[in-house]
């Protein structure tokens, strides 16, 4: 499948829940936020959460900011 | 004394909150936090970078129950992209709190106060901790109030100019008669005066980044900084001696050969 | 780093030094300068009570086997008296420091630097580890050095005025450039953030009296002052950030949304 | 060098405008005004009295073909009533021009920047020349800029406080990138190196009433500030020499015996 | 009001006085002049070039007759030096008018108080109009007048520097209490409100060189002075209005809508 | 006729537009503004403007501000 | 034995030295300074030194002072 | 004859007054003052004051200064 996440098109994503994905990316789900099309998706939800074709997935965490 | 910092039911074991950006490495940044003692760090929210998952976590760095962490929205220019950041921060997060910026331009960094509002009163309904980074206005400090604001965090000059708090005037008159929430000063103090100016004006904290991380040694401006707030909040309580222009003595007349 | 003052071989633990004058009693003072954490308290000295001996000294408060006493010569307005109140405290005490004022008028309680020249010439010579009160001017500061001067005190403004370090220009100039001993800014510090803009602009340690025995709460204030030399050291070592007019983010623009 | 300063094709002859409140008579404020060289000189809206029909009128005393009569919008607290004071002020002038305020608070008089951005944009509409007092922010500057204001007079101090220019950086900030339109500093100004200091920011004017008025002599306090003008915008033109810690000679070393 | 400054007997049409020094050429140097409406301007003492002739004189462009020629002693380190130069200039020049110099180190060009005193002692004695160039400390200037100095020339700043009156505090004392002879504020004036400060101060002229001749337009800044000068005089007579915190409205409340 | 003149009610005013009010008020009408009923009068207007019974009139002038 | 004892003329003193003075007024020597007219005298020798007729004394110690 | 004028040896000068040397040196009197081997020369005293082979001669004016 064919996702936009962090703004890069990225192809052959097996991944059909946002759970999935985050473990495909070897992301630790604990310390991020995840939108989906523009609409955040909870923690609790992310294993239930299926992705389509062509979403815009972002993943952000915190960085070091004033 | 006790003299503790309440907001929102929270409470705040120092007065000195840090930032956690322009350091070299975590490491620096987590000697300089300890160094500092403070107990709140603010924190911005970025994309995580999916092609090179070997680099660390901040929060590697800093125990999120240690430390309390305060997402800001840095970098947002509109009320919408302030909105999308705060919330995203607060499900990154534990916490609603959240460290408010809608910037009016990239050349002062100042806040385009007019956004600010509109976010603030929002984000306020959406149940956050909003601390809004607005200009040293005593009449916007007392808006934003109105509009749910936890405090208000008036700059003491431009992000990272180091000019110290430009107009102390203001920040006491936001302080005495402007709003009843506390009032933290964000952003201008470039050297541990500074921060004791802002806290013998009656300040009830003070948020320093580019001070502590942009020093030469930055654990050691940390520790000058704790110091510098201590001492400011000792001084704004012990109630100062008033300014003469003329002398007067301090070892006694009587007794003299 | 170790960072110890050092004047003639007499190591300083702290470079808050703190005067005796003008509390409400001896109990007060102990507690002021026990907050304070300086190991240099100043004295003068006056005729013993012949009539009423019931009076409690000083020294029961302040015990001299823990502080160093260093005897002021204040309210000589001559180089003769300042001579023999400067012999009579070394008679007195146990050592050969001396706080040496030459006064110049009771409006201003500024030097007369003419007499304190001459008179710290004789005293140096006696073998007296003269530090001499005088005017911020770098030109004067040298010829007390030449003179035999251990350290030199310029003055921030009139003592007892609370008006902080009036010319930093002119401390600035005497550190960087006209002597090489310790510089001990004396009198004027009203308040913290003026002991910490002292220290910060590279002076060895700050005396401090009616700053702190005239605050409404002393004991605060000595503590507040406490930390405010700690902090202003730290961030002389430290390095500040330079200023600017405008601003630079402290928070990364990379990785947003 | 001709160094008239013109806003929308109206041609000032002086840079110093004057307000004409608190003289002790029209005869005062006549002669204040005459000794100021000001050209323009600011006014108010008021109810005619029409009970006691003798007392005289302002203008009997300002031939409005001398001088160019700038309204205010004083008092008014909210947009409806600066609307309306500046629609009757039109009517009773003879010029589109209204230096507008809306003001937040009684005890600042700081301007409500929300309320001023919305009266200047509908004003603006309606052919004003709109001259919006507001604060030293630059964002808001340039907000005013966009909606249509002729110049923007961002106050140095509080009205009537005399102390100066409290943040000249913001001030500085304004002119040199935040609006391209005149900016004259309003409010604040207590003596005549104040004015001088707004001048040498590169302010366009300055506008001054208490500072005059409320002298003991104001006569000669007017004449003050005219040359004051005068003089900071000769030193902003003629580029001052930049500031240093240590001395230049200015007299030669070659040529000495 | 007639507002003469009268100096032994000397009478001077303008509180400003001008330098020579460091001009491009003697045209600017007599265009300067003639723009900052000085009627002192002072010189400085050296050695003809017996070699090459040609070279005009500076007195071929300032008349004599129609200025106040002030001699200086600038350069000279000791009190022979001081006495050598002041009796050559005495002889060169047509009046006992000398700008005493006994400079203490080539960094700061500050005085040497100790000589400058013993010269000033024996200048006067021999029946020379002494303006000696010294600190801003009120005690070495009552030393002065008491030693016959006809006025006192405190510096604002170090030579050069442009950093205006660092320390307003002495000069109003100096002023106010040390001394009934003039107070002239001599080096460190950098533009015109720094002029326009030292006469709200009290001071009877102020003396500028570098100031006018380092500048990027010396005429223009010439004339900039020139009105500061005024213009702070004039301020100091109006006596300004007090300083405040809040604000006090300059328009009446009474008559609104 | 009764009108609220600045204010203040005014009763048996004789003036039926608002240039016969300002000339009973002896009022000079190059200088002063007039609002009726919160709608300005323009001056060319004074002259045909009719006053009815209880208008509310506001007449201003210049007065020293800063 | 009469003496000025900081600048007080006393009567009827006993004491015959500095020593024997201090213990008299009831002052501990250890901290005080003693001037017999206008020359100190040490410690060491406040037993030996012996005082005479009208001789000016003053004692003095260390009071707070800034 | 040989003087030291101003620092510098000059050989060959005729003149045996100051007047004559300023003459020869083609300076005009009024502006200058005149210093031999360290005492000054009055103006009045230029004609009558001879020089001497080897006199150290200081001739000064006015320059810019502040």
């Amino acid at each position: 499948m064919r996702l936009k996440i962090n703004g890069e098109v990225v192809d052959g994503i097996s991944a059909s829940t946002v759970q999935e994905l985050l473990d495909e990316l070897k992301i630790t789900a604990g310390r991020v936020a995840v939108e989906v099309n523009l609409s955040i998706v909870r923690k609790v939800d992310f294993g239930r959460f299926r992705l389509n074709e062509g979403d815009a997935v972002e993943i952000v965490n915190f960085v070091g900011g004033g | 004394m006790d003299d503790t910092l309440i907001i929102r039911g929270i409470e705040f074991r120092s007065r000195l909150w840090v930032g956690t950006g322009k350091y070299r490495d975590f490491e620096e940044t987590r000697k300089a936090i300890e160094a500092s003692g403070a107990d709140v760090v603010t924190v911005s929210v970025r994309r995580v970078n999916i092609i090179d998952r070997k680099s660390e976590n901040l929060l590697d760095y800093i125990d999120p129950k240690k430390y309390k962490i305060l997402p800001n929205t840095a970098g947002c220019y509109t009320v919408e992209d302030a909105l999308r950041y705060s919330r995203l921060a607060r499900e990154a997060g534990i916490s609603d709190l959240v460290k408010l910026e809608v910037i009016g331009d990239e050349k002062t960094l100042f806040p385009d106060t007019i956004g600010l509002l509109k976010a603030t009163e929002i984000l306020a309904k959406e149940g956050f901790i909003v601390l809004p980074y607005t200009t040293d206005d005593p009449i916007m400090a007392k808006r934003l109030e109105d509009a749910g604001a936890a405090a208000v965090m008036p700059l003491g000059a431009p992000i990272g100019s180091g000019l110290g708090i430009r107009n102390p005037y203001n920040i006491r008159i936001i302080i005495e008669t402007a709003v009843k929430i506390p009032v933290v000063v964000d952003a201008g103090v470039g050297t541990a005066s500074d921060a004791a100016i802002a806290m013998e004006l009656g300040c009830d904290a003070v948020l320093i980044n580019t001070g502590i991380a942009g020093a030469k040694d930055p654990i050691a401006m940390a520790a000058a900084m704790k110091h510098a707030v201590i001492a400011g909040r000792l001084a704004y309580k012990a109630g100062r001696i008033s300014k003469k222009l003329y002398a007067t003595a301090s070892s006694p007349l009587e007794g003299m050969l």
